[in-house]
């Protein structure tokens, strides 16, 4: 039969990169479709380019048979392709009514806009309130609001840019049975983007697997075991001892007991804390950021904190980072009291922190791979209030091999790189400086399975080498992978901790839904 | 003397100053509230000053010379427009350089021009001229004067039009805005036009229809005091609008002041728009709704 | 870095507000990624150098086209901006004290610039540079020696005064330099004409031949005040620009190299790094916008001791305008910026003779502006060509 | 209005634009007292052709607009004339930033100026240019004023007290107020500084003088070339009910003098000679436009007469200009404002009105 969805040769070069190469994709009516891939394999921007947001060099669409020529989003909406994209695209200052209205055909009418709105979220169960803004939004309303822009206008192909990775195990069940109702109900096509094979393996009929920009082959998932999937992704076989990581990073069965996963290191309860935060509490203008947070870690313990975005992880790692600053509570390292809020008052501590937005917050993007390694130990490297450009190269030399950073020369610009060796940039600076704490805030977010073994085992050594180590991840199989302790935040505190032997899936998603345990 | 003629003389001494003010003080709001932090609203009334004064001349008709000078204010709108919008130029600097050149080739002109323009008359709206207070200031003036009502009338239509939004959009997250397939330059190079267009009757009312004559850089610093009003009026419709009433009546002051017997220091009636919209700054803070992406740049990759 | 991604800033994702930091969006961050993307091409490739001579005659023609369209001779043009900016030593003698204040403009401008900070008010920090200097050239007197630095160390604490106001607004309140500092200019320009007329400190208070002193104005300045020359082969290089040649010098080696400097470049590149090394926003930030209304004060002081000689209300005469249109368009690079002014000082040395031939001299404004913005344009359209080049090579392969 | 539409070095054609200038020195009736020079001088060799070059070429800079129409144009207007007279050439800068009067004085010099006329007092320091070896056979002229430099050797100036004029002026209004009538009038400028204010206060002496109970309302627009001020300042006047203005202005002037026109309101006129402008209804003229102190200078300059290293010190009611004149004057000088006119410019002369004490007072 015809498909719903048809890209063939499709090829896009940026700045002469190849970002995909004679891509054919075939999407069936009425199928959900996944598309699989590590970081960079051209997913988002094969999806760009079917919703014109992108121009291919090359390569030709057909929907539903019908050649198509799309030169921006509304020519797609108009053939009725819909997408929600990656970042999402509501204007934060305009009411979800206006949003819609937005990325609809037709006449501003608001009631008649809110009308539709409450059918279409009644319909498919996502309950959004019309006259909000969307600012004030949390991320899981606002992808409830896309949906709904989306679903309005009843599209024949839906495409879904890794949903779910800011959503709850719960959001994200009840996300995919509102899709299967939608490709059963409204005879639409869905395509899945998604670095996560188990959700693909779930609910997706067919799934194209791509690398670097190629199509590398075409499954129905669920025939296909898991770690084939992943070598399709990843193009060789993964090594060894990262094994177990991969698997985990790929939501491949339940990690807490998948072999190769260190053995819980007996934390002796009476060995003083490294670092211990107290009765943390902190507002962040107006909103509560940290509620009388407590926690300790212990000289070469890794202890993980899990939850649900949002519910104070960006604060935590604020408040380690220094620029947070606390009403009530104290934070103390080896017992010192550090003055935090401050600038750089928590590293001078013996705080190292790799942030959740590397891009924005980990690294400077427009200044060289070697400034970057140096950033931190400027002071040492200068004398007389003169930075010596000898010195810093060695270092930034010596890091890059270390850290088998993949770089042509230390002078390129941060931007250049790839995610994951950004990434191992900020990891390297940060261990560089010996830290007695390091702090990781969802490292592996974005990294391809790769990278994240590669940091797995960097996380491992460090703590190996006495280095107290705290993991904030929203991935609980990497939580449940790596720490001998987990903590479970909820609206700013420590809703309860789990040992790594009594924590399961099912516990850990009943605090991190705020039920104590 | 009695309270009512003494507010009547104020008014009537602020409303014409305020006039050119509103104009400009819309066009500015729309271009702002699409992103774009337009400096050069101050050349664009300049030229159109010069260009109305100039056309006046030449046809004899007030008219025509409105005409020309809402050409000239459209074309170095469209020459900002399309530096920052289209080749993402730093929008301040092409802004401060369209000032110095507009500001250049006026004085040029008027070292080789003759300018001789006709007068024109004050419109008197019956009955409503009549009011108390009010009446003379508001309702006997050029007729220009009264485009304000269709031109306030039409930016709260396009506010409630799928425009308006789109606007918006662009001045407060381009990206997303250009995800949801909005032209975000476009949208923003128009705001630039119809802020020109705006700023164009704001000079040609000042050369033709209020001093009947035009002189080496006359708008003298209307288009900053503009900003400011934009700033006071915390980027809201109803703000800016209000802002530009207290700005003129600042000025207006300064004349009615004597006629009622009263004196203020000059220089600080003339710093007070300057006072004010720093104050609000001050006292807002970050809380203001400016536009989140004001001044930024936009270029999509396609 | 690649033209292609610096030239386009936002690409980013939308950044979220740092916990603590002030918003990352709005003017001042827009400007960030607007100087990223003048930064972005300062290398001098050959085409880009090519681009500029040929950018900068296009805006030069400009002016000339202007003034063949109403009847002058281009030729007579040249010639005078030719002969009244290099043509003797006399000349250049004006084209360096024209250069002298914009430069010392145009080099803080490029210190508050590359830290982030984006103060556009230096017209208003000359202003104030020039009344603080007349403070102590009118009522100190002393000899040269003691009354000219006196006069520039003055003039730099009332500059870097009031662009610290707009730093305390920013820091304080979360208000926009850019827009604070435009907002100071104007009140500077009040507070000026305060001073010099009526019962103001600076005001001249006569002592004329007859009559009673009443013009706003200030006296004139004492001999023994005016700004020295230095000779060098024939030229006499006034004193002022040695100074805004040496700080120039100064700057450029201090943000490449000095730590201070990394930090101030880090500071601007991207607050929240700067902030988890340990780097206080508000603390360094206010810094370097403080030294930005220093080096404009100081020019304040060059005009008034070595051009103008008196206060009076247009004093400035758009000199801090001019001076921060060179530091943007020399990509907030301290040396272009050195390279700028002088072809800015040029065009009003130039200016000088084209009034002896009945040209209205206005016309250098329009030339100095069609310069600016023809500056502004080779990166972007070489990125352009750029594109296009990797397009056909794409479609080759 | 005053602009001509050809560029200025087509040099002048019309009648004499300074007529009232060129007239004997009046003084006390009978006596003829010769003009006032002060300050030691002799005429430079080669006079006019200074420079010697085998033209004479002259130099003007001014701090203003030479369009304005008014104060700043009568200086071009009077060069232009002259030149055109004498086939000279000439040039006009206006709008000279302060910064660069020095530099621009110099640059006339390089390109062989014989004269340089400075029409302002706020170009005051240019003459400091005369003492630099490039400008020494260049003859400098300035339009002293408030602020001018001590005379020294190197330059020419002349120089005129305001306070008088604007006193005289006041009761030339005050007559015409008291001949037809009017209770209220208006005095209209710009920046609200002494300069301006202390010419108000004379002026509302002088019209007190002639109608004591006389409204006179003062307004100050704060800005000297901003005519939509202007405008509005006189429209404001006219709500409070003036009979008659006296607007103290350079540019805006004109555009006023129109305004008032259509509103019917009588103007009386300044700074240059008004009378025979059909731009408004002007009741009379204060002229003391520095063109007028020029032209006969450049009368001197001509016939290789003029002294350099002099003040010329023009006096009110003692040489033909600065004057006020009735528009309507008959001729006979027996019509009250005349009348009066000559009474106030007698006082003064004899000292038994004291203009400073009054522009201090009150
Ligand atoms: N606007 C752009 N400019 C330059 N290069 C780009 C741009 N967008 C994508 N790329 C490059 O194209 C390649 C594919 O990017 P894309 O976003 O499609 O990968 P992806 O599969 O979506 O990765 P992820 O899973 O992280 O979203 C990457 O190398 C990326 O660096
Ligand atoms: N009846 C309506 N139909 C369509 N759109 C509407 C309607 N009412 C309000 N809006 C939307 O709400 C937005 C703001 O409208 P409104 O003017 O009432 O708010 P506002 O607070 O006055 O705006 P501002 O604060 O900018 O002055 C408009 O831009 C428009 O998009
Ligand atoms: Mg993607
Ligand atoms: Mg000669």
């Amino acid at each position: 039969m015809v498909p719903a969805l048809r890209m063939a040769g499709i090829t896009k070069h940026f700045n002469g990169v190849p970002a995909c190469l004679d891509v054919d994709l075939e999407v069936a009516p009425g199928e959900i479709h996944g598309l699989l891939g590590q970081n960079g394999a051209g997913k988002s921007t094969l999806m760009n380019i079917l919703l014109g947001l992108v121009r291919p060099d090359r390569g030709e669409v057909a929907l539903a048979g019908e050649p198509a020529v799309i030169r921006d989003p509304n020519a797609a909406r108009a053939l009725g392709v819909r997408m929600v994209h990656q970042h999402y695209s509501l204007i934060p200052t305009l009411s979800v009514w206006e949003n819609v209205v937005l990325s609809s055909e037709g006449r501003v009418d608001r009631d008649r806009t809110i009308g539709q709105i409450e059918e279409v979220s009644e319909r498919f169960g996502l309950e959004v309130s019309p006259r909000a803004m969307v600012g004030d939004l949390s991320v899981g309303e606002q992808q409830r609001v896309e949906l709904v822009t989306c679903l309005i206008d009843r599209p024949r192909l839906l495409v879904l840019d890794e949903p779910t990775a800011v959503l709850t195990r719960q959001e994200s069940r009840s996300l995919f049975t509102m899709l299967r109702g939608l490709v059963e109900q409204e005879d639409c096509s869905v395509i899945l983007i998604s670095h996560n094979l188990a959700e693909i393996t779930a609910v997706s009929n067919r799934a194209t697997v791509m690398r670097g920009g190629r199509v590398v082959s075409r499954v129905s998932p669920k025939e296909t075991p898991v770690a084939e999937l992943a070598r399709h992704m990843i193009g060789r076989d993964l090594p060894g001892p990262a094994q177990a990581d991969v698997a985990a990073a790929i939501g491949a069965g339940t990690a807490a007991e998948g072999e190769g996963s260190r053995q819980a290191r007996p934390a002796a309860a009476d060995e003083a804390p490294v670092l211990s935060i107290v009765g943390a509490t902190a507002t962040s203008d107006g909103t509560r950021a940290l509620d009388s947070l407590d926690l300790e870690i212990r000289a070469g313990e890794i202890v993980g904190v899990a939850g649900v975005e949002g519910n104070g992880q960006q604060w935590l790692s604020a408040l380690l980072a220094g620029s947070l600053s606390l009403q009530e509570g104290e934070v103390r390292v080896h017992g010192k009291r550090v003055a935090v809020g401050r600038p750089g008052s928590t590293r001078k501590a013996g705080v190292g922190v790799v942030p959740e937005d590397r891009k924005t917050s980990g690294c400077i993007l427009d200044m060289s791979v070697a400034d970057n390694l140096a950033l931190a130990g400027l002071k040492s490297l200068s004398r007389a209030g003169v930075v010596s450009r000898r010195k810093l190269h060695s270092l930034a030399e010596r890091l890059v091999d270390d850290f088998d950073i993949a770089v042509a020369s230390v002078d390129q610009p941060m931007r250049s790189l790839s995610g994951g060796n950004q990434q191992k940039v900020v990891l390297a600076r940060e261990m560089s400086a010996q830290p007695a704490v390091l702090v990781l805030a969802q490292p592996t977010r974005g990294l391809d399975v790769g990278a994240v073994a590669d940091l797995h085992e960097r996380m491992r050594q460090a703590a190996a080498s006495g280095v107290a180590v705290l993991l904030i991840s929203s991935d609980l199989n990497e939580i449940m992978q790596l720490s001998d302790r987990i903590a479970v935040i909820y609206r700013g505190r420590i809703q309860g901790e789990l040992a790594r032997a009594e924590a399961d899936p099912e516990r850990l998603g009943l605090l991190m839904g705020g039920v104590s345990a | 003397m009695n309270l009512t003629t003494d507010l009547e003389t104020i008014l009537t001494a602020s409303v014409p100053l305020t006039v050119p003010l509103l104009f400009a003080g819309l066009g500015e709001y729309v271009a702002q509230r699409a992103g774009t932090f337009n400096l050069s609203v101050e050349g664009m009334m300049l030229g159109s000053a010069f260009a109305a004064a100039y056309g006046a001349t030449e046809s004899g008709s007030p008219i025509v010379g409105l005409l020309c000078g809402i050409g000239a204010a459209l074309l170095i709108a469209f020459v900002h427009g399309n530096l920052s919008h289209r080749l993402q130029l730093n929008t301040y600097v092409v802004g401060l350089s369209l000032n110095v050149l507009v500001l250049g080739v006026t004085n040029y002109l008027l070292s080789t021009t003759a300018l001789d323009i006709p007068g024109g008359s004050a419109w008197r709206i019956p009955l409503l001229s009549d009011l108390p207070i009010v009446g003379k200031a508001f309702f006997v003036q050029p007729w220009v004067v009264y485009l304000l009502v269709p031109l306030l009338l039409l930016i709260w239509w396009v506010r409630r039009r799928r425009m308006g939004l789109e606007l918006r959009a662009a001045g407060d997250d381009p990206v997303a805005g250009d995800l949801t397939g909005i032209d975000v330059n476009a949208r923003r190079r128009q705001a630039l036009l119809f802020c020109g267009f705006c700023a164009g009757i704001g000079g040609a009312y000042l050369s033709v229809f209020q001093a009947g004559s035009f002189t080496s850089g006359m708008t003298a610093g209307r288009g900053y005091i503009v900003i400011a009003a934009v700033i006071f009026g915390g980027w809201m419709l109803r703000g800016v609008i209000g802002a530009c009433f207290v700005f003129g009546v600042a000025q207006g002051l300064q004349l009615a002041l004597p006629a009622i017997g009263y004196t203020a220091s000059p220089q600080l009636l003339a710093a007070t728009p300057y006072l004010l919209a720093l104050a609000s700054l001050a006292v807002l803070g970050a809380r203001s709704k400016r536009p989140l992406a004001l001044g930024q740049p936009f270029a999509p990759v396609r | 870095m690649s033209t292609e991604v610096s030239e386009t800033p936002v690409q980013e994702e939308p950044t979220p507000a740092p916990p603590g930091g002030g918003s990352r969006r709005g003017p001042d961050a827009a400007m960030a990624g607007l100087l990223a993307s003048l930064r972005g091409s300062t290398r001098p490739a050959i085409e880009q150098v090519l681009a500029f001579l040929c950018f900068l005659s296009l805006g030069i023609s400009v002016g000339l086209l202007l003034g063949w369209a109403t009847g002058h001779d281009p030729g007579v043009i040249l010639g005078d901006l030719f002969e009244g900016s290099i043509g003797d030593s006399i000349s250049i003698g004006y084209l360096l004290t024209a250069a002298a204040p914009l430069l010392l403009v145009a080099v803080g401008a490029v210190i508050c610039m590359r830290a982030g900070q984006f103060n556009i008010g230096q017209e208003g920090q000359v202003t104030l540079g020039a009344i603080g200097a007349g403070f102590v050239v009118f009522f100190v007197d002393g000899p040269g020696i003691v009354v000219i630095p006196l006069a520039f160390l003055a003039a730099a604490a009332a500059g870097g005064a009031w662009a610290f106001l707009a730093a305390l607004l920013k820091f304080g309140r979360g208000v926009d330099i850019v827009v604070s500092s435009l907002l100071l200019v104007f009140l500077a320009e009040q507070l000026l004409t305060g001073l010099i007329s009526g019962d103001g400190p600076l005001h001249d208070k006569g002592g004329g031949t007859l009559g009673a002193g009443t013009a706003s104005q200030s006296p004139r300045v004492p001999e023994k005040a005016m700004l020295p020359t230095i000779d060098v082969l024939g030229v006499a290089v006034p004193f002022a620009f040695v100074l805004a040649l040496v700080a120039a010098i100064l700057v450029a080696w201090f943000l490449s190299s000095a730590h201070a400097g990394y930090r101030l470049r880090i500071l601007g590149q991207n607050p929240t790094v700067a902030g988890t090394i340990g780097i206080s926003a508000s603390r360094l930030g206010s810094l370097a916008v403080a030294a930005s209304g220093a080096f404009a004060g100081a020019a304040g002081a060059a005009i008034l001791m070595g051009q103008s000689f008196q206060l009076n209300p247009g004093v400035a005469s758009s000199i801090g305008w001019n001076g921060l249109l060179i530091a943007l368009a020399a990509r907030t690079n301290a040396g272009v910026s050195v390279l700028l002014a002088l072809v800015f000082g040029a065009m009003v040395a130039g200016g000088g003779l084209l009034g002896g031939d009945g040209i209205p001299v206005d016309i250098v404004n329009v030339i100095t502006a069609a310069i600016v913005v023809a500056l502004l344009c080779p990166p972007v359209l070489l990125a352009a060509v750029r594109r296009r080049r990797l397009r056909r090579t794409v479609k080759v392969a | 209005g005053s602009n001509d539409d050809e560029p200025k070095q087509k040099g002048f054609d019309g009648p004499d634009p300074f007529a009232v200038a060129r007239g004997a020195a009046i003084g006390e009736p009978g006596t003829a007292t010769s003009p006032e020079w002060a300050g030691e001088g002799q005429v430079p060799a080669k006079q006019p052709d200074q420079n010697g070059d085998g033209k004479v070429k002259i130099g003007v800079i001014t701090s203003g607009d030479t369009n304005d129409g008014t104060y700043y144009q009568s200086t071009a207007d009077a060069v232009a004339y002259a030149a055109s007279k004498h086939d000279w050439e000439y040039t006009v800068q206006g709008l000279v930033a302060l910064t660069q009067a020095v530099t621009a004085a110099e640059n006339l010099c390089r390109q062989r100026v014989d004269l340089i006329v400075i029409g302002d007092a706020q170009l005051a320091q240019a003459v400091t240019a005369a003492k630099n070896p490039i400008c020494k056979d260049t003859f400098f002229y300035l339009q002293g004023g408030y602020g001018s430099p001590e005379q020294d050797a190197t330059f020419t100036q002349s120089y005129d007290v305001g306070l008088g004029y604007a006193y005289v002026a006041g009761v030339a209004m005050g007559a015409y107020m008291k001949a037809n009538d009017i209770k209220k009038t208006g005095f209209l400028s710009g920046i609200a500084a002494p300069f301006n204010t202390t010419i108000g206060k004379v002026f509302k002496e002088g019209v007190k003088s002639q109608v004591p109970n006389a409204d006179v309302v003062e307004t100050y627009t704060g800005d000297q070339l901003d005519v939509g001020k202007a405008v509005e300042g006189f429209n404001a006047q006219v709500s409070q009910g003036i009979g008659a203005i006296y607007p103290y202005f350079g540019a805006p002037t004109v555009a006023v003098a129109k305004k008032a026109k259509e509103a019917g309101i009588p103007v009386l006129g300044s700074p240059k000679s008004f009378c025979d402008s059909k731009d408004a209804s002007f009741i009379g003229e204060v002229v003391f436009a520095p063109g007028y102190y020029l032209a006969p200078m450049l009368d001197l300059y001509a016939d290789g007469k003029l002294e350099l290293g002099v003040t010329r010190n023009w006096r009110l009611g003692v040489d033909p200009v600065p004057a006020v004149h009735p528009c309507a004057d008959a001729g006979d000088g027996k019509d009250p404002m005349s009348q009066a006119i000559e009474q106030a410019q007698a006082d003064l002369n004899a000292g038994k009105i004291d203009v400073f004490a009054m522009a201090g007072a009150s």
